[in-house]
């Protein structure tokens, strides 16, 4: 069972306060954002952003970055690879409806 | 067995404690698997009393039995209880809460009292089933297709629906559990290379019930939710779509079989190894093929619907995806089959149920590859054809599996042995009223009797008749076991530890166990499936 | 010749022959897998059983073997999957110039109109040697057309069509089956098709009590509701011209293009707004609930009915000038 | 923390039977933790189907739907959660380090923006009741047809729109009120000093799903607020 034994990363509250500013700011920004006419763009933008923060949130907040634990990036990957077998099959269905 | 009177004095997990309490407040993986124990049979028989009838009302074409609406009722309460709170308990809450504790070594499951929990959900989920289906029932079918469940059906939906999502979260909880118990708490040397198959099973069954259940659980709700406030997610009539639905119910529910079958197989791949002195022929490829069911399982689930409106394009991806699947399931065949060539077979009755099984389960599979066929599929979908092939793999298969299971471990459970004559006489009249119970569905649905019918054309009767006999042989032969098992826990003959000469450390500890499993953690030194040094019980009947 | 095997749903369409082959080859494969391992593993059971002295040979396994058994029957089911395709393709597909017949399943009767006019339920007469196209819908929940003699199934959906098509080989009468559950009296949801020899099947048409053609049903029903006076024949309307329209590109007013099929045709009577066509105001009131789906049924055959066939150059230029409006049934 | 495995433990009331160590004990409960939450991630995921087909199919009345919930409440509502979790992350920390009182201070502090983002949670959702927005008998959106006369808007896809708002809102504020419980339960243990340096893990762990549901919302506020703000043209 050795390869159990990590080390608990303590991080600085600086960090802390560090990336809530950022989450605070993408936050206003996609806000803003969503009012300008990007086209097609919007979704995107607002889906990168959504993205970029959860990122932060799941690597910072959550010690994803800080741990030596395999298995949590491991869990991560596969739930996020399950959810896009359950949209990307599904849509293979909507979005070739009308070609037949 | 001269051990019989050391035997009745040892400490074990059942009398270790007594009362009421001590059952309903433990947290020993061992004592709550025999709780599921219980309660998955007492659905297995209240689901079985369902098939009865309906076979019963299928003997003559006109529908004399029954009322119709009572009739679609009993299929739809005859699935969801077989399904949900049967089936899918079935072989991990029952013999794998029980044993993978024991075969990796460890005192208890990592969460005890989350297992506890998982047990009380499961209960509840029973108890909302059982007091819909005393109510009134439901008449939706289990698959609950909207807009029928939703818009139409004036039955017990929304319990029925309330029930199953509760279910799902005794399932969740179970696969979790298993789940995190297997990484975190295998014995020193127990490595991943040497963990028994029936533990790789059991881990990609429980990923399937880890990603897959969520999904049902929150259609359930949506469904639950369009009734109740009268929306139209899934509603045509109300800018909804049907197929979205189905969708996501199959999501679940395709890879809901591999939940069922994949612990089947699990044992089976013990059973075998066992009984042919052998070590399993192709370790990495049995261990790989079961992730890579659990995995390519969710890639199919549209080959339920080729018929039902989707895409055509959808329906060829969906269709070779379903092909792929098939692999892995084949692979498992031949070793299965290769582990015996060389080997010293002998008899058992858990080896007559693995043969039972390899057999149905083969023509099970073999009759998936018609399904997954597009142009006979569309022929042969919503037909007896679908109904005898999902009961070869869920009854032929999973339920073989468990009773083969059940044998090969009662001695473990129970500390004692049953009759071997009497349950290699229940194997025989299993496997023969199954194939006469289901075989002749094979030829209704190939002919185009559909399913789900409470009367139909007389050209059918002939092979009705044959199935409706079959079902009550089948009856009979579930009966047994359970008053032979019943029977050997007072009388019959004290279990060595090791009845089997069966490799795997649950074999190493005494029958029945302490409530800590093993006296101190065992230190693993040698492979899975040793059975090279593992001799045969006659030479050597107890200690390993 | 499976004629009189009595286990065998008689083939009387073009496409159960195809279904059949198939069937066969994949019986035949299966019977011959199980007997390959079944035999094996009694050959095993009874040769390698337990006797005393002998000890069981450890095998590891052997890659080269798994890489055999796993790649051999993938190229059988790749070839089972290609033909399983090849089937559901031409079954999918109906010819061009088929004989449209409409079906609006209800709980529990199919009703099925036929483009010269009779109606009926849960019956459909059908000539030999005629490909006939199912255009079906429910009124309802959802059904299943399936008729085994022709080995086609389809679901039927409320809210929208979908299609099935034959063409019968053999006079006779077959069974017709709701196949997806769909309440009380699913089980009584079963009705027949009746294949005639043409002469027959014309002396049929002839006697039965016609009530006009489907297009001239939808006609009068066109007037009947004031459709006219928007979609005039004319580029002066409130609404789209509706000639020429079926089976043309339509430009919508949010800069989309659609094809107008059956289904946006349905739409566009039903829930008119959703999709406007370029250059015209969403002001038609909705049909939904005003028009039974045999009605509606009707309406759209006569749309159609206001289209050339497709045979090549008939239709007009998709550039119009502004005036002859291409325009959408938008009403 | 640094136990070797398989030594022998000095029994800590914390530490349950079946463990060998602390440490696997804590890993257990973390990898379960993050377990659940991948179901978690598909539990919701069947929603967010559902949303992304729908969606695609009516865009418009998607579009005119999310204009008309209040951007203002969504917005500051994220950034309520946004600093809920910082206090969690800042709890957590607090717990590594032993300093009881500033952890029970910081987990009161996350409730208290657990509870405010409830209570304007409500105030959103009476100003849709009040509009008649939420699906059912009595659901209505002529404002919302007569706010965009230039685009199409069918009421029926309208609903959806909103049952699905309603749905993916209302599970997650399902969560959030879980999520509370969760929290009452740790600032008691937390009072009662049974955290320490070497025991945490249910700090963490109830941490873990603080922002688990925190992701959620920011994938929602953009997903149901801002699907279509700009300009009309």
């Amino acid at each position: 069972m050795s390869e159990h034994i990590k080390s608990e990363h303590v991080m600085s509250s600086k960090m802390y306060y560090g990336i809530w500013a950022a989450l605070m700011c993408l936050t206003v920004v996609t806000a803003a954002v969503s009012f300008v006419d990007l086209g097609p763009l919007n979704t995107i933008v607002a889906l990168v952003i959504a993205t970029f923060k959860a990122l932060l949130v799941v690597l910072f907040f959550m010690h994803v970055k800080y741990t030596s634990e395999k298995m949590t990036k491991a869990v991560i990957v596969s739930a996020i690879f399950w959810l896009f077998i359950l949209l990307a099959l599904s849509l293979a269905d909507y979005t070739t409806r009308l070609l037949s | 067995m001269a051990t019989a009177a050391v035997m009745a004095e040892r400490e074990t997990y059942l009398n270790k404690e007594y009362g009421i309490r001590s059952w309903l407040l433990t947290t020993d993986h061992k004592r709550i698997a025999l709780l599921y124990l219980i309660s998955i049979t007492f659905f297995f028989f209240i689901g079985g009393f369902f098939a009865l009838l309906i076979r019963l009302e299928l003997l003559t074409p006109a529908g004399d039995l029954v009322q119709a609406d009572t009739y679609n009722k009993l299929f739809t309460m005859h699935g969801m209880v077989m399904v949900f709170f049967f089936l899918i308990p079935s072989i991990p809450a029952v013999l794998g809460n029980f044993l993978v504790p024991l075969m990796i070594g460890a005192k208890d499951l990592a969460f005890p009292r989350i297992n506890l929990l998982s047990w009380y959900l499961y209960v509840i989920a029973g108890i909302m089933m059982l007091h819909s289906i005393v109510t009134g029932g439901v008449d939706t079918g289990w698959t609950f297709y909207t807009p029928f469940s939703t818009a139409f059906s004036n039955t017990k939906v929304i319990e029925a629906g309330l029930a199953i999502f509760v279910s799902g979260f005794s399932s969740i909880l179970t696969g979790l559990n298993f789940v995190v118990t297997i990484h975190r708490m295998r014995a020193p040397g127990m490595t991943w290379s040497r963990l028994p198959l029936f533990i790789w099973a059991h881990y990609a069954t429980s990923i399937i019930q880890l990603l897959g259940t969520p999904v049902i659980a929150i259609t359930l709700v949506l469904v639950v939710f369009e009734r109740a406030f009268n929306l139209g997610i899934f509603d045509p009539n109300r800018g909804g779509d049907p197929l979205l639905f189905q969708h996501l119910f199959w999501f679940y529910s395709h890879p809901a079989v591999y939940i069922m079958i994949l612990p089947s197989m699990g044992v089976v791949t013990e059973i075998i190894p066992c009984f042919t002195r052998k070590r399993i022929f192709g370790y990495k490829f049995v261990a790989a093929s079961s992730i890579g069911i659990a995995v390519l399982g969710f890639l199919v689930w549209a080959h339920h619907m080729f018929v039902a409106g989707i895409s055509l394009y959808s329906a060829l991806i969906f269709s070779l995806l379903s092909y792929l699947v098939a692999v892995p399931s084949a692979i498992k065949v031949f070793n299965w089959t290769a582990t015996m060539y060389k080997g010293s077979i002998s008899f058992t009755t858990p080896m007559l149920y693995a043969f039972g099984f390899i057999g149905l389960f083969t023509m099970g599979g073999l009759t998936g590859l018609f399904l997954a066929a597009l142009g006979i599929d569309v022929h042969v979908t919503d037909t007896y054809f679908v109904i005898a092939h999902f009961h070869y793999i869920m009854v032929g298969g999973a339920v073989m599996g468990y009773l083969a299971g059940m044998h090969f471990w009662w001695p473990k459970i129970s500390g004692r042995m049953y009759p071997e004559w009497l349950g290699k006489f229940a194997a025989l009249i299993v496997f023969l009223g199954f194939n006469l119970t289901f075989f002749p569905q094979f030829l209704l649905g190939y002919m185009g009797m559909p399913r789900r019918y409470w009367q139909y054309p007389p050209e059918f009767q002939v092979l009705n008749v044959l199935s409706t006999a079959g079902s009550t042989i089948l009856a009979v032969g579930y009966i047994l076991p359970m008053i032979y098992f019943l029977w050997s826990m007072r009388y019959g003959e004290p279990a060595p530890d090791n009845p089997w000469g069966a490799s795997g450390l649950e074999w190493t500890t005494q029958s029945p166990p302490t409530t800590f499993n093993f006296e101190e953690t065992p230190e693993v030194t040698w492979e899975a499936y040793d059975y090279e040094h593992i001799p045969a019980p006659e030479e050597v009947p107890v200690e390993r | 010749m499976f004629d009189n095997f009595p286990l065998w749903p008689t083939a009387a369409s073009t496409g159960a022959g195809n279904v059949d082959a198939l069937y066969i080859f994949l019986v035949a494969l299966s019977s011959f897998m199980c007997a390959a391992i079944f035999t094996m593993i009694i050959v095993f059971a009874l040769r390698y059983r337990r006797r005393k002295g002998v000890e069981a040979e450890q095998i590891e396994g052997s890659t080269v073997l798994e890489i055999t058994w796993s790649a051999v029957p993938l190229f059988i089911f790749l070839f089972i999957f290609v033909w399983g395709a090849a089937i559901y393709f031409a079954e999918r597909t109906p010819p061009r110039g088929a004989t449209e017949v409409y079906v609006v399943a209800k709980q529990w009767m199919w009703k099925l109109q036929h483009p010269e006019g009779p109606r009926e339920i849960n019956e459909l007469h059908v000539p030999v040697g005629r490909d006939v196209k199912l255009i079906m819908t429910s009124q309802d929940v959802i059904h299943s057309f399936y008729v085994p003699s022709f080995r086609i199934k389809q679901d039927v959906l409320p809210g929208r069509y979908t299609t099935a098509w034959f063409r019968a080989i053999k006079p006779g009468t077959y069974h017709l089956f709701c196949a997806e559950y769909c309440g009380t009296m699913h089980s009584g949801m079963i009705g027949q098709v009746v294949v005639m020899e043409p002469n027959r099947y014309e002396a049929w048409l002839s006697g039965g009590g016609t009530s006009g053609s489907l297009a001239a049903n939808g006609a009068s029903m066109f007037q009947q509701l004031g459709c006219p006076t928007c979609h005039r024949s004319d580029t002066q309307g409130r609404g789209p011209n509706l000639v020429g329209v079926f089976g043309k590109p339509v430009h919508l007013e949010d800069g989309r293009t659609v094809i107008a099929d059956e289904d946006y045709i349905r739409e566009s009577i039903v829930a008119p707004a959703a999709k406007i066509v370029s250059g015209f105001k969403p002001i038609m009131p909705v049909f939904q609930g005003l028009v039974s789906e045999e009605q509606l049924n009707a309406l759209v055959v006569y749309i159609k009915s206001l289209s050339p066939p497709p045979s090549g150059s008939a239709g007009q230029p998709s550039g119009l000038p502004a005036g002859a409006e291409l325009q959408q049934p938008k009403e | 923390m640094s136990d070797s495995p398989g030594a022998v433990e000095t029994q800590k009331p914390e530490l349950l039977h079946h463990f060998s160590s602390a440490e696997q004990q804590r890993d257990a409960s973390t990898f379960g933790m993050w377990l659940f939450l991948a179901t978690e991630i598909m539990f919701f995921g069947g929603m967010f189907c559902a949303y992304l087909i729908y969606r695609y199919w009516y865009y418009n009345e998607f579009a005119a739907g999310s204009r008309s919930i209040n951007i203002w409440l969504g917005t500051i509502n994220t950034a309520v959660l946004i600093c809920s979790s910082l206090t969690v992350a800042l709890g957590v920390r607090a717990a590594q380090m032993g300093k009881r009182k500033l952890l029970v201070t910081l987990l009161l502090i996350t409730m208290v923006f657990g509870v405010a983002f409830l209570g304007i949670k409500g105030v959103e959702w009476y100003q849709k009741f009040e509009e008649h927005h939420i699906p059912g008998n009595s659901f209505n959106v002529d404002d919302i047809i007569h706010d965009y006369p230039q685009i199409h808007i069918d009421p029926q896809h309208e609903q959806i729109f909103f049952s699905l708002y309603f749905a993916m809102t209302g599970l997650h504020a399902l969560h959030m009120v879980i999520g509370l419980g969760i929290f009452t339960f740790l600032t008691y243990k937390a009072w009662k000093g049974v955290y320490s340096p070497s025991y945490y893990t249910p700090v963490e762990v109830g941490g873990l799903y603080w922002h688990f549901v925190d992701i959620v919302w920011i994938y929602l506020f953009p997903l149901l607020y801002l699907i279509d703000r700009k300009p009309l043209r």
